[in-house]
């Protein structure tokens, strides 16, 4: 079995922002993407998403150059305003293309 | 029934009751948690009820009798945020953004707040007009509107298309205006077939929502100290005055005693899901503690305990009764 | 009362606006959404309530009244796939695997589609056969079973057993059957206890079963030209020749004329609860845009709206009426 | 009605019916799952409801009416718990930690055991006395603290507090407590306004309960081997001591033959809410194995099966009755 | 405290799966496996799994052998027909010999 | 963008022991966390969370010696009465103070 190393980046996000996420990795290059349902706290106090559903944890296996425009597009959109982290881990998958 | 008689009616409804149950079970820290599908299942079922209701009883109304209280909830819902977003400025201090973004929940309308007015004047035996929950979709949505529109005028750009496209196709306004027309195209006869899960047990629904808002209500009196006594302040005494008003311009439409004061309790009210949702997507910079502490954890309370009985004890006196 | 008087009873009925509403909460991209512990509920539900209804009826039913309507109901169970099937493969010039998925879901029945025949029925004031809903449950599994055994036939192997275990041991026909059973053992007696859940809010409960129905139907909307033009018109013709077909064979059994009408559009609906689940399994290599965009997408709207009044008329024709 | 036919009722009641078809539905592996926010809304709903009726009934009860059953009810919370604890030790040979854990099951109570009982004293059209739901809040508590307290003076220290506020502020006491306080200051009055929700519809939400209980009992039935012989027979003869006595105490406390019966349900019952949540904050040690299973696998599905006709039985018997 | 290095194998599938794919990885070597609710878009298209629940994420810490086993089973039966992706990390936990 | 490298403890519980679990991590220095809901096997038969819900899935970024710290504090108190797993991965994250 030939595994090919790849970045999963995963973010925690305010439910709202869904939608807006969902496009911006997509459209920076992640062919797929896995949401769970999450709660939590940092940072911030309240959020409206307590109001809208709570956090979500958006998981997308991408090469490293579509993880770091994510990082990018993240830390220039998101991270003053909304409550968002995100972090990367190395991940081995099998059907290596199917990714990139 | 003097206003200390409505005031023990009040509070010892099972709906005022629930609220305080979900109080104390934040307050004593309980494992009871509210699952996140039930409160949404119960938001969508009061939005949709109340659309339904609303639209039936519209169908039957001519239009005579509708126009001037929709007149006046109009006016409402341009003077009320106007009003709110002044006395933040002026005597509150507030940035234009937290200004715009608290006076966006306190000129729009919460449904919770409206259903439990209604229950009161059930429970009171005082009739109120049937087109009333109609007036909460036309008063809901321009306050929001306006208050964006200020914020935006203020700051330079901003996407409010977003937001005016968010507000319009977001779960509330859609449920409320689409419960409204198929209530409307269906009329008495259709409401009639799904009464025994849309109108009977409106009432004991209201008593679950009630206990899962009592739980958040009170996780926000953390946030309290927080927030500040001004807006502490402002969580009373606002909700007061736009009662007032809501109260006086209803009777001037000609309401019943039971409409006027219903219509004065939509006024008062500030709305949690609604407004949040747009205000969340149109000003991300305001500080959610501000408008969520202020909506939830002050007025909400004080309208479902006082503020109802005031403002039926303000609605009789205005039509002359005790 | 005319097709035309008929067809705006149902298309204004709450259900159907329902629907409608749901249609337009996708198309407008609310964010409306029914939380899937919500839906999982009310698909139980709606399953034990007409299995419940059904077996209550049937333990006052004498044999002599059932069997007719039992065999014409078995006949279509094995008619309808095999033409759907031959359909498929000649006109359509599907694949083995791809015909035989979607000819399952011709074959068996959408549970929903029974609920709304039955509801337009009761607001339409036509009394129909208290038994119907077991028929539902002698429709739903034959045909499934029927296709599955084609494409295995067709194919060599393929795990049948297991895809049968899964059919009978899946919700879809334990809910029906084993509610079937409950209602035949508690008999009417035992039905009444429990009626203010399961009898009284059943056509309140349907509408917000809809409003969901509607926001997947919608969706599948966007496969529309994936499919083709063959599929859609499929979608179409086949519930018309399959509910004819049910509607025919209903009367020649001695049905009433609201027992033929639902007999033809339960012949004419597609599943999308059994069905799927079982050709997941069975056929894993079947495309689910195909079956699940035709019997969503096409035919679920077409029936709802168009259909069941169409069936109805075509009953009192038949049955010699106006 | 002779035993027998009360059996046959009993079994034939759709909410032991709809045990069975939970069993069923693991048995044969069904994909049939009832949503986790299902349960819990059932939960919240059926110990709410419970409350709300008992208050409300209560506060039509003169004190003279209530005092003796009361004290029946306490006694029985400390009997039980000894009772069973010292039978675990002394014929069972379980450790302390765990005849302890057991006890604080079989003392305390089922909530839907009760509920079961009082449907079927609706069934046979046998009156009960309206404050019975009042004695389950005051047999739950006592029994669960009496069996920590044992296990704490066996082992040394151990973090009693905690439990206790844990069972106090656990969600299955402060819903009935804070239910039976509603209903208590709501009054008659107030209950008649949610009655579409919280009474009409007891005993249909009891079938989706007993459904889902059904489904976990199976589950259970498969530890049973492990428990060994001695904790099965456990779980049937206990019930049958305690249901007895509670019977007993009932009919001297000079409760009706429906009342006394309800009282011996409830002492012969296991809890499986609040127990089970307090033993493993207080007794992490326990195995959870021994008293899930006990109470879960063996003595819930007798009591709802046989138990029930034979404390009716019991009870007639003691009244005098055929 | 003394770490062990071990493989924490991750599969994202469509619910109805979950039986099945609980059953392989227990008869390769797994000796626990946690399941959280997820959904998501892939290259695939509509799937039946919308109608009976969502994708679900299943993750199992294993032995590095056990994970290839996963691995290979995973390709050669589900790829093909399914909506399921699998990969693989690198963690650490206490008490290794509870994994393997 | 300048990623930082940390721990990402991720802790599997019976879902009653979430408060505790949570006052713990904070206490021992976790700026946040995450929660996810979940369910699983292991080596321990039933268990009471099957009545108090499921478990839980706990995620929290920290430091190398936070880590340390969590691992064991649960090693001493939870790992022998109650089902709980616990594993650390390597991860990569902007903002590397937000979570010291
Ligand atoms: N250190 C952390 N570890 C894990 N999750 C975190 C951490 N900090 C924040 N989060 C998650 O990210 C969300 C947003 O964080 P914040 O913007 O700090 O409020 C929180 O609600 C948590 O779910
Ligand atoms: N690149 C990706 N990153 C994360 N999750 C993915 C990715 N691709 C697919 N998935 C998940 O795997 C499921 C099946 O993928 P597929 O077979 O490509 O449809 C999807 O529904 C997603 O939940
Ligand atoms: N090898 C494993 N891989 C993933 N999760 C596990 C593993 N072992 C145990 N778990 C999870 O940890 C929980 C407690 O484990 P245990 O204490 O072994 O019963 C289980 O319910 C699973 O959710
Ligand atoms: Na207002
Ligand atoms: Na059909
Ligand atoms: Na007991």
């Amino acid at each position: 079995m030939a595994l090919v190393s790849l970045k999963l980046v995963t973010i925690i996000a305010e439910g709202f922002l869904e939608e807006k996420l969902v496009r911006e990795v997509r459209k920076l290059g992640a062919k797929g993407y896995t949401i769970t349902p999450a709660r939590g706290e940092g940072s911030r106090g309240v959020r409206a998403s307590e109001w809208e559903g709570n956090n979500i944890r958006l998981e997308t296996i991408v090469s490293p150059s579509v993880a770091e425009k994510i990082l990018n597009r993240l830390a220039e959109v998101y991270f003053a305003n909304y409550a968002v982290i995100a972090f990367v881990e190395n991940v081995e998958v099998v059907r290596g293309e199917k990714y990139t | 029934m003097d206003t200390l008689e409505l005031l023990r009616i009040n509070l010892l409804s099972p709906a005022v009751l629930a609220f305080a149950l979900g109080i104390t079970a934040t307050l004593v820290k309980s494992d009871l948690k509210i699952p996140d599908a039930l409160y949404t299942t119960l938001s969508i079922y009061l939005l949709l009820a109340i659309g339904l209701k609303g639209g039936a009883a519209l169908s039957t109304t001519p239009f005579t009798e509708l126009w001037k209280p929709a007149l006046a909830t109009l006016i409402l819902s341009v003077l009320t945020p106007l009003l709110s977003y002044t006395a933040l400025r002026r005597l509150g201090r507030f940035d234009v953004v937290n200004a715009a973004a608290i006076a966006a929940h306190y000129g729009s309308v919460s449904a919770v707040t409206f259903v439990a007015a209604t229950a009161f004047m059930q429970a009171a035996q005082q009739p109120v007009e049937g087109f009333l929950p109609t007036l909460v979709a036309i008063l809901e949505v321009p306050a929001i509107v306006i208050a964006l529109l200020i914020a935006r005028r203020n700051l330079g750009e901003g996407s409010l298309g977003e937001a005016l496209r968010e507000i319009f196709a977001g779960k509330s306004i859609l449920l409320l205006v689409g419960g409204s027309l198929m209530g409307f195209l269906a009329g008495p006869e259709g409401l009639k077939q799904i009464a025994p899960v849309f109108v009977d047990p409106f009432r004991g629904v209201l008593v679950l929502f009630l206990l899962e808002l009592g739980m958040v209500a009170a996780k926000r009196f953390r946030d309290l100290r927080t927030v500040g006594v001004f807006l502490i302040g402002f969580g009373i005494v606002m909700p007061l005055i736009q009662g007032a008003l809501g109260v006086w311009l209803g009777s001037l439409a000609g309401m019943s005693v039971g409409g006027a004061m219903v219509l004065g309790t939509m006024a008062a009210s500030a709305s949690y899901i609604a407004a949040p949702a747009a205000v969340r997507i149109a000003l991300p910079q305001a500080n959610p503690s501000y408008y969520l502490t202020a909506s939830l954890g002050v007025t909400f309370p004080f309208n479902l305990t006082l503020g109802i009985p005031i403002y039926f004890a303000l609605s009789r006196w205005l039509h002359g009764g005790s």
